[in-house]
């Protein structure tokens, strides 16, 4: 019975977005999203506890063997696709772009055709993809529920816009239930399917508002997916008819290891395209660039791209490969892409003073650490990643609400403009605080999983990967110091800022902040309990017991906890403390107060303290170029040693 | 806008111990905007004209600056006694130039030490500081102050040079050669004060004359302008030539103010050699009538000084116009595009004087 | 290279032709070494000098503009366009001898010293006080 | 054995400020005599510690106060965590949590001194932070642990494998200690372009707890530079003094015989040096071990 | 490209003596024409007030009844102008500073009594001597007067 | 009580002085009068100094900044006047733009004079002026009002320009 919630949780919001869509412009959408959002969370909060009850836990679970309907839905929906894909190609006039729609589709329904008839398992539920539908169900939810009520004074604001916000929520809706879709399938086929839906719904998402950067970036975005979707296609086709012939994922994801053996190297070419698929979805390099041009969206489309959905569709399918990585040249050069892009965009992200950029940036470059990890493929660092992963998604999410809902009512979301937030909108700079210090500090679990992600990459000698991280780690603290500093300094000027944040935003950001924390308070047990049983789970790496000494952790935790409550005795304790309150120093001309001094004429000039921000060396549009044809040409690399393997292999 | 910075520099700031103040905008540590603001130290000594009579003020001008004290009394007596025709004895003549030279000496080990003060090289700092208490030791013996002379006045000067003295002279000026050249070596060729000097703050020779440098500063963007050339004092019967550098940055400044020391330490020694026998003073009679415009080389470079009497013994007019205030501009422009870093040690290249800047 | 003392002259202009002579002396490629004001007490006259100097041969061309007290409003046109440094002088003069020079760069509205009493260096005038 | 990490931790927390106040006391008057003068007693840093102490505390942000006790507290841990011979890269990962309360109680004033100084402190950790972490992975790999109860336990010392580590990690040091070329963020001397920098608005009893903090810092990396030369050998803590003794010297020597550079040729050069010393000399490693 | 070129230099420092004198706890030596402070020989000045007049400062006056002769050290430039102007030298430039101290206070020579009783004698007589003669010319004016007034009879 | 007059920090403004003082103030630190020898540091800071150095006169423009620096720094604290300048306006006190010494301003505990003021003398007014620090500390822990002193202070300075 319980079974059922997989084709509800996919289906459903299929529904609910059917049901906006007819909603019109009434405010009737506002009601069913939050009941659609609501519901889903339950569900799959409902689901969770159920398998954890049930003792599903344990193993993997398949269903659904027999699926001719769901196929012809399927099949519809691929078609559906293509034709909307096809009319609003040629609307915008970029016909080329259908052709990365239409030939893959067209293949993968030729390939279906022709294959020899198996009974393969559709939907196959083990931890992985419970930890993912709990993810994009409760996160994903809370989106939507923030979405509702930001929508509402994005088009207070923003005038010019058409209102179509149903339209919009619908799409959000759509997006989950893809999503959902992806995370549970087992077969090829529907993965394909699922994939190009995420694509196609990210496309419409982005280029929401219709203004003419909006569909230039929606378009980038579509063609560096449905490319991605391409190569997942060829992988696909190359697997069957060369590796062996079935359409099964997880018989995909078990016989290569196999394979590889007697066939060599062209047993990895699939896993080449499907890992290639998975950086362009995942923004790696040289693809990053579609993820930056997504934030002409209004912020929910952003924070669902970056944080729980999309993008982790891309780390998703990475962490699924991970152990076919292993050792291998794929593998290495994968790890080599995320190191680097780790890297590359840390630094890009130091340059930029808009916060949505930060955060784009940032979500890249954690991208790339977590790519990085699975391409190395050993047990510690996929342990590692998936941490990652979970700690990003939420510690993200928070980020881009608390930033959308600040610039709603600072009407800035330049970093340089949060200086004394903390005195403007208080509620909003502590939250931003919490996903920050989750993003890169202690006692957060990035951290814990960064020193396990270098602890495997040394064992694995990992040298050019060791260099990226520590390099890159540093850059990272860097730009989120600056941004936290930013938040506390002593305002330039008084000004009051009237709170436009509404209830269902509120909401959101606590949910999000005691995830955060909770997540921190009970890693171990998460761990313990669940993360080392993926790890140790049957098609992943079969070792028996935990990357990291549950002991080892339990002394960290007691350390990191410490780190957490100290300053909190200390602040305490310091409240009553006799102190003299004395003026900043300014050379001895503040006019009285801290944030003003006395200029050459004579008068009062407000003082002004910006953070560094190497322009000139750093901005994306100087770095970005050279990084995206490094990344490049290491594709390029690989990718001919494959196919010259592969087509040795063949002849 | 966002991206920067509006702050100030001083008036306290321990890099530049006087009172300077400049209005910085900055893109990280890069300045895009600087106003100077100055009035911190103006007192209006220039008016006490009315109060002091021409010889007293022999001694208040000695109080424009701290520094070049000896130059500033200097200028003021030479162009009263060009308005009063007085001919100053030969004698008095050489002893001038030598101290003025001796102040010189003091002055760029002074300035060598605060611009190794101003890149953190402390130790640096104390040699240079080390070296010129031995230049104050001589100043002292023969004048009996450290910092302010009080030896010139009007006619001429108060004291001699006697023979001993003139050995401590020599003495010293081997030793603070020798030093010399160990400063030299490192300002000249260390890495790190290279990476603060070269190539900073750039000065073309064009620019430096539309900017109207002056001096040490002028010299090293390539401009062959040294007062010391017109031949006041003694200068005309010294064998010199003006030194400068063609870099026009930080390295370029530094260099000609090392040159200078040699040359200082030349100059005093030729002077000790044709020194002459005869009167200190010439007798002064009467009070000024008439206006004089003199110029002179500081330290720092060119020192202008107008005056104009009345037949009283208060002076219509009596004005300073000092290097810095020449060179304001100057620093202003290679403010430009610097690095927040780069403040003291620019502010310190011109070898600001702000006490006599605005008297 | 041996001593040139150079020339001292002093060359006398109407307020009006100081632009002019500035510009002549610029193109001589002059440089202004400085400029200021002195008020003659006997004579109750404010002169202003404008000092140019030729860094080659240490010539030195002393341009005065003499104004009578009741004169002594008179509007000098700046000269700082054509010597930006100019700037300096000229609010010096403004600020401490009342000189009424217009349209400099670089204006301080004799807030160069910002000193308490107006115009120290020159009497107040009568009405004013 | 527990215990006997515990007792080593205590000592930590309770000497390491003599330690500290010593060291720094014996390096100024070896400063002093680097510059021709005689320089202050040796117990100066106490006085100053004392005097400061008694002052009346000021702050120009209250919660100056509490991030100055945090910064110290962390970096006490910092040491703490090592003398217990606990995990090492963890206790660098706290020590740069230790900066950042640091860096909070510069930027949270939002004067323009210690807002610059701060800018500066993080391009410090910048600067340091890739060097230090390679250097708990070089130890790592040398010692299969990042436990410095481990690390200390080998037969031959750490330093026989790691000399390129141990060259960057000197050449890091200099930040650490704030010693020119590298006193950027804030300085010993108040020749600084931003004054005090980082602790520009830090006086009286905060900036006793800041001298105290950086003794606990400057012990904490002396101990850092130990395990280079500890072995199970219990000779080889003599060693490691005396190696203590020489790296104080020369970073004493370094400091009174450089400009201050500005922080792009900080960056630039520390990490050229770490790449090269400490990069090449595990990638040595790698193939010699691995 | 040369690093540390200092390092000779700083270790040759670090192995010689400091340079430091050992002032205050040994006296400072000073030069013999340092310009400390002013002294004077009071009882040789005549009170003439050319010091008081030419003193750039104001710093001094004087009292010519009392016989006294105030200075304000802490007012004083030390330039010597007074002691250069003085017309009985009784004013001398001595080594040595004047100690610091927490008030401005003025000090204030004043002429031992005999000078002071001889000096009063000595005015008591000029003024006695202006009285003679005064009354002398007095006279004389008086005589005159009558002689003219006699002439006029003649 | 606690002895903290071995830790004498300074601080050093330069207000309207011809530089000849803050040369030999600067002269006090360098080797041959090494003033480190008494624990004293130059330290640009206000917030970290305990004794003030003001050189030069005070005038219209630098009146406020010295009044400020004065404030930020910590109690106990200490002002040293440096140079005739600092104590009286020395040459300068019948200028326009000259109001007279420091204490126009601020309390000054100890005056220094000389023109310049020798490196000796300014040693010794330092260590006369860490007396007076002392002093000071030991009213404040007594809990003891630190301004009241310093009124009276003024007060007296007052008086004495009224004479
Ligand atoms: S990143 Fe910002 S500026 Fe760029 S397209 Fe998106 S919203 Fe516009
Ligand atoms: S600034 Fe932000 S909130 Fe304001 S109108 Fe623009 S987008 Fe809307
Ligand atoms: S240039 Fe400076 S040091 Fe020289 S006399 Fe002028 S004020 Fe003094
Ligand atoms: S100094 Fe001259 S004026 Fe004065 S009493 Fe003597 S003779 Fe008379
Ligand atoms: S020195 Fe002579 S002329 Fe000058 S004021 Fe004094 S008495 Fe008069
Ligand atoms: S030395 Fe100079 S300042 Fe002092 S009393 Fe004599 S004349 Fe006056
Ligand atoms: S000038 Fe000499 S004699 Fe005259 S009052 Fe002064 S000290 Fe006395
Ligand atoms: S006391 Fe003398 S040396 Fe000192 S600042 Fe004043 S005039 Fe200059």
């Amino acid at each position: 019975m319980f079974d059922l919630i997989i084709p509800f949780l996919i289906c459903f919001p299929f529904l609910m977005a059917v049901i906006l869509l007819c909603c019109g412009k009434s405010k009737f959408g506002n009601i069913v999203s939050y009941f659609g959002a609501v519901v889903i969370m339950i569900a799959s909060v409902a689901f969770f506890v159920y398998k954890g009850v049930s003792g599903g836990f344990a193993f993997g679970q398949g269903m659904y063997v027999n699926t001719e309907i769901a196929d012809y839905v399927i099949l519809a929906g691929e078609i559906l696709i293509v034709l909307v894909v096809t009319f609003l190609s040629f609307k915008y006039k970029r016909a080329w772009v259908s052709l990365l729609s239409i030939l893959p589709t067209a293949a993968i329904i030729f390939q279906e055709e022709i294959a020899a008839p198996e009974e393969i398992e559709h939907i196959y539920i083990d931890k992985l993809a419970l930890l993912m539908i709990i993810l994009v169900g409760v996160v994903g939810s809370l989106i939507i529920m923030y979405a509702v009520g930001y929508m509402e004074g994005y088009h207070n604001h923003h005038k010019e816009v058409q209102d179509r916000r149903n339209y919009f929520l619908a799409l959000l809706f759509m997006f989950m239930g893809a999503m959902f879709g992806f995370v549970t399938c087992a077969s090829l086929i529907w993965l394909v399917f699922f994939w190009e839906c995420t694509s196609v719904c990210s496309f419409l998402l982005i280029g929401y508002t219709r203004t003419e950067e909006a569909v230039n970036n929606s378009f980038r975005a579509l063609w560096m997916n449905l490319l991605g979707g391409a190569a997942l296609v060829v992988g696909i086709i190359a697997f069957y008819n060369y590796v062996y012939p079935t359409l099964s994922f997880r018989t995909f994801l078990m016989v290569i290891p196999q394979m590889t053996s007697f066939l060599g190297a062209v047993s990895l070419l699939p896993v080449f395209l499907m890992a290639f698929a998975a950086l362009t979805k995942s923004a790696q390099l040289p693809f990053s660039t579609w993820l930056l041009g997504a934030m002409v969206a209004p912020t929910p489309s952003s924070t669902l791209l970056h944080s729980a959905t999309m993008v982790k569709a891309g780390i998703y399918i990475l962490i699924r490969l991970a152990p076919l990585m292993a050792g291998n040249v794929v593998g290495t050069f994968i790890a080599f892409i995320g190191g680097f892009t780790f890297i590359a965009a840390s630094l890009m992200a130091v340059s930029q003073t808009d916060a949505k950029k930060i955060l784009a940036m940032s979500t890249i470059s954690n991208l790339g650490l977590m790519t990085a990890c699975a391409g190395v493929g050993t047990a510690e660092t996929t342990w590692a990643c998936i941490f990652l992963l979970l700690f990003h998604a939420v510690s993200k999410s928070l980020l881009f609400q608390v930033v959308g809902a600040t610039e709603n009512s600072l009407h800035s979301r330049d970093v340089e403009d949060f200086h004394g937030l903390l005195y403007m909108l208080p509620k909003h700079a502590m939250f931003m605080f919490i996903g920050i210090t989750g993003m890169f500090l202690a006692p957060f679990g990035m951290l814990i999983a960064k020193w396990s992600a270098l602890k495997g990459m040394v064992d694995g000698k990992h040298i050019l990967l060791i260099l990226f991280i520590v390099f890159g780690s540093a850059i990272t603290s860097l730009y989120w110091c600056k941004w936290m500093g930013k938040l506390i300094a002593h305002p330039h000027k008084e000004k009051k800022v009237k709170d436009v944040t509404h209830a269902g935003e509120m909401i959101s950001f606590w949910v999000h902040g005691l995830v955060m924390i909770l997540l921190c308070v009970f890693l171990p047990v998460v761990s313990v309990y669940y993360v080392d049983s993926i790890i140790a789970g049957s098609d992943m790496f079969n070792t028996n017991g935990a990357a990291i000494p549950a002991s080892t952790m339990y002394i960290l935790i007691t350390i990191l906890m410490l780190v957490f409550i100290v300053p909190l005795v200390l602040y305490a304790s310091g409240k009553n403390d006799h102190s003299t309150e004395k003026l900043a120093y300014m050379g001895g001309i503040n006019t009285g107060k801290n944030n003003g001094f006395v200029d050459f004429m004579g008068e009062e000039k407000t003082l002004m303290m910006s953070n560094y921000y190497f322009e000139k060396m750093l901005s994306i549009e100087k770095l970005m170029k050279p990084a995206q044809v490094v990344a490049l040409v290491a594709l390029l690399i690989i990718f001919s040693m494959l196919g010259g393997y592969s087509i040795g292999g063949m002849f | 806008m966002g991206k920067r910075s509006v702050i100030p520099y001083g008036p306290q700031h321990p890099v530049l111990p006087e009172p300077i103040h400049l209005d910085l905008v900055l893109e990280d540590e890069k300045i895009v905007d600087v106003l100077p603001s100055i009035g911190f130290i103006h007192r209006g000594l220039e008016k006490l004209t009315e109060k002091r009579d021409f010889n007293q003020m022999v001694y208040v001008t000695e109080r424009v600056c701290g520094i070049c004290s000896f130059g500033h009394g200097y200028g003021y007596c030479d162009t009263v006694e060009h308005i009063m025709n007085i001919e100053v004895p030969d004698r008095a003549k050489f002893l001038r130039t030598i101290w003025f030279e001796l102040s010189r000496l003091h002055s760029h080990l002074l300035w060598a030490g605060l611009m190794a003060d101003a890149f953190g090289f402390e130790n640096l700092f104390y040699q240079c500081w080390r070296v010129r208490e031995k230049v104050l030791d001589v100043i002292e013996l023969t004048t009996g102050g450290r910092v302010i002379f009080s030896v010139n006045k009007v006619g001429g000067v108060l004291k001699d040079i006697t023979p001993d003295m003139q050995k401590a002279i020599l003495e010293m000026l081997d030793y603070v050669e020798k030093e010399t050249k160990v400063l030299e070596k490192t300002f000249m060729n260390d890495y790190t004060v290279e990476s603060r000097m070269k190539g900073v703050g750039v000065l073309t020779k064009e620019q430096a004359h539309a900017l109207g440098c002056a001096g040490p500063f002028a010299r090293a963007s390539g401009i062959a302008t040294d007062m010391r050339m017109r031949g006041y004092a003694a200068y005309g019967e010294l064998d010199m030539e003006p030194i400068i550098s063609n870099d026009g940055d930080c390295y370029g400044r530094c260099e000609v103010r090392i040159g200078e020391i040699y040359q200082s330490i030349d100059l005093i020694r030729q002077a000790l050699d044709k020194l002459p026998e005869g009167e200190l003073a010439a007798v002064v009679k009467g009070n000024p009538d008439g206006e004089y415009f003199m110029r002179i080389e500081q330290p720092r470079g060119e020192a202008d000084y107008y005056i104009r009497g009345n037949g009283t013994p208060n002076l219509d007019r009596m004005r300073v116009r000092t290097p810095t205030f020449a060179n304001l501009a100057g620093l202003c422009a290679v403010l430009k595009g610097a690095d927040y870093a780069d403040v003291g040690i620019l502010a310190v290249t011109i070898d600001p004087c702000i006490s006599c800047t605005e008297r | 290279m041996t001593a040139t003392e150079g020339k001292n002259e002093i060359i006398a202009i109407e307020p009006g032709e100081l632009s002019v002579k500035a510009m002549e002396m610029k193109s001589k490629g002059l440089r202004l070494s400085q400029a200021c004001a002195a008020w003659l007490r006997k004579d109750e006259k404010l002169e202003l000098s404008y000092s140019f100097v030729d860094d080659d041969n240490y010539d030195m061309f002393n341009v005065r503009i003499s104004l009578d007290n009741d004169k002594r409003d008179t509007e000098i046109a700046s000269i700082s366009d054509i010597f930006p440094y100019a700037a300096f002088y000229e609010n010096e003069m403004r600020e401490l001898f009342g000189a009424n020079i217009k349209v400099i760069n670089l204006d301080f509205h004799n807030k160069l010293y910002r000193i308490e009493e107006e115009t120290p260096f020159v009497p107040k005038k009568e009405g004013q006080n | 054995m527990i215990s006997g990490k515990l007792i080593s931790a205590i000592c930590y927390v309770l000497f390491a400020p003599l330690i500290g106040g010593l060291i720094d006391g014996i390096g100024r008057k070896i400063s002093a005599r680097m510059q021709r003068r005689v320089g202050p007693p040796l117990l100066q840093p106490f006085y100053d510690l004392g005097k400061l102490l008694h002052k009346d505390p000021i702050h120009v942000a209250p919660s100056q106060n509490f991030f100055m006790m945090s910064y110290l507290f962390f970096i006490v841990m910092t040491g703490g965590m090592m003398f217990l011979g606990m995990d090492i890269l963890m206790c660098m990962f706290v020590l740069s949590t230790a900066v950042m309360f640091l860096y909070f109680a510069a930027v949270v004033t939002g004067s323009h001194y210690s807002s610059i100084g701060a800018s500066r402190e993080l391009l410090q950790m910048v600067a340091y932070e890739p060097c230090v972490l390679l250097t708990c992975i070089a130890f790592y790999m040398v010692r299969g642990s990042f436990e410095t109860a481990e690390i200390i336990k080998g037969d031959i010392s750490p330093i026989v494998y790691l000399p390129g580590v141990f060259v960057a990690f000197i050449f890091i040091l200099t930040i650490k200690m704030r010693k020119s070329p590298f006193d950027i963020s804030t300085s010993h001397h108040p020749n600084q372009e931003i004054v005090k920098g980082i602790t520009s608005e830090i006086g009286s009893r905060n900036f006793g707890i800041y001298t105290l903090a950086e003794w606990y810092e400057t012990v904490f990396l002396l101990g850092m530079v130990a395990l280079f030369i500890i072995n199970s050998n219990p000779w080889s803590i003599l060693a490691a003094v005396v190696v203590i003794a020489l790296v104080y010297f020369l970073e004493i020597l370094i400091d009174n015989t450089s400009a201050r550079v500005k922080s792009d040729v900080m960056i630039k050069v520390s990490w050229a040096v770490t790449l090269v010393a400490a990069g090449f000399n595990i990638l040595v490693l790698i193939y010699f071990l691995g | 490209m040369a690093v540390m070129t200092f390092a000779g230099a700083a270790l040759k420092n670090f192995f010689s003596k400091p340079v430091t004198t050992k002032y205050p706890a040994e006296p400072a030596e000073y030069k013999e024409r340092t310009r400390g402070h002013i002294e004077i020989s009071i009882d040789d000045c005549i009170g003439c007030g050319m010091c008081t007049r030419c003193c750039p400062c104001g710093t001094l006056s004087i009292d010519k009844i009392k016989g006294t002769w105030t200075i304000n050290r802490f007012d004083c430039i030390a330039c010597g102008f007074c002691v250069e102007k003085c017309p009985k030298k009784c004013l001398t430039m001595v080594a040595g500073y004047q100690t610091p101290d927490g008030e401005k206070e003025t000090v204030t020579y004043t002429k031992s009594p005999e000078v002071l009783e001889a000096e009063a004698k000595q005015r008591e007589e000029m003024a006695k001597k202006a009285a003679e003669a005064k009354k002398a010319a007095e006279a004389k004016k008086a005589a005159e007067a009558a002689k003219a007034a006699e002439e006029k009879k003649d | 009580m606690y002895k903290i007059t071995r830790s004498p920090w300074v601080m050093h403004y330069d207000g309207s002085s011809c530089n000849g003082c803050d040369i030999e103030v600067l002269a006090c630190l360098t080797p041959v009068y090494d003033a480190e020898r008494f624990g004293i540091i130059n330290t640009g800071d206000p917030m970290q100094a305990d004794i003030l150095l003001v050189t030069g006169g005070i005038n219209t423009q630098n009146a406020p900044v010295v009044k400020q620096l004065y404030d930020q720094m910590a109690d106990p604290k200490v002002v040293v006047a440096v140079g005739v300048c600092a104590c009286t306006g020395g040459v300068f006190k019948d200028c326009y733009n000259i109001l007279g010494g420091a204490d126009q301003v601020i309390p000054v505990d100890v005056y220094v004079p000389g023109c310049a003021a020798r490196p000796q003398a300014i040693i010794d007014g330092i260590v006369k002026g860490i007396g007076v620090f002392q002093e000071r500390l030991e009213k404040m822990e007594k809990g003891e009002s630190l301004t009241e002193d310093k009124e009276k202070k003024a007060e007296e300075t007052a008086e004495s320009e009224d004479k």
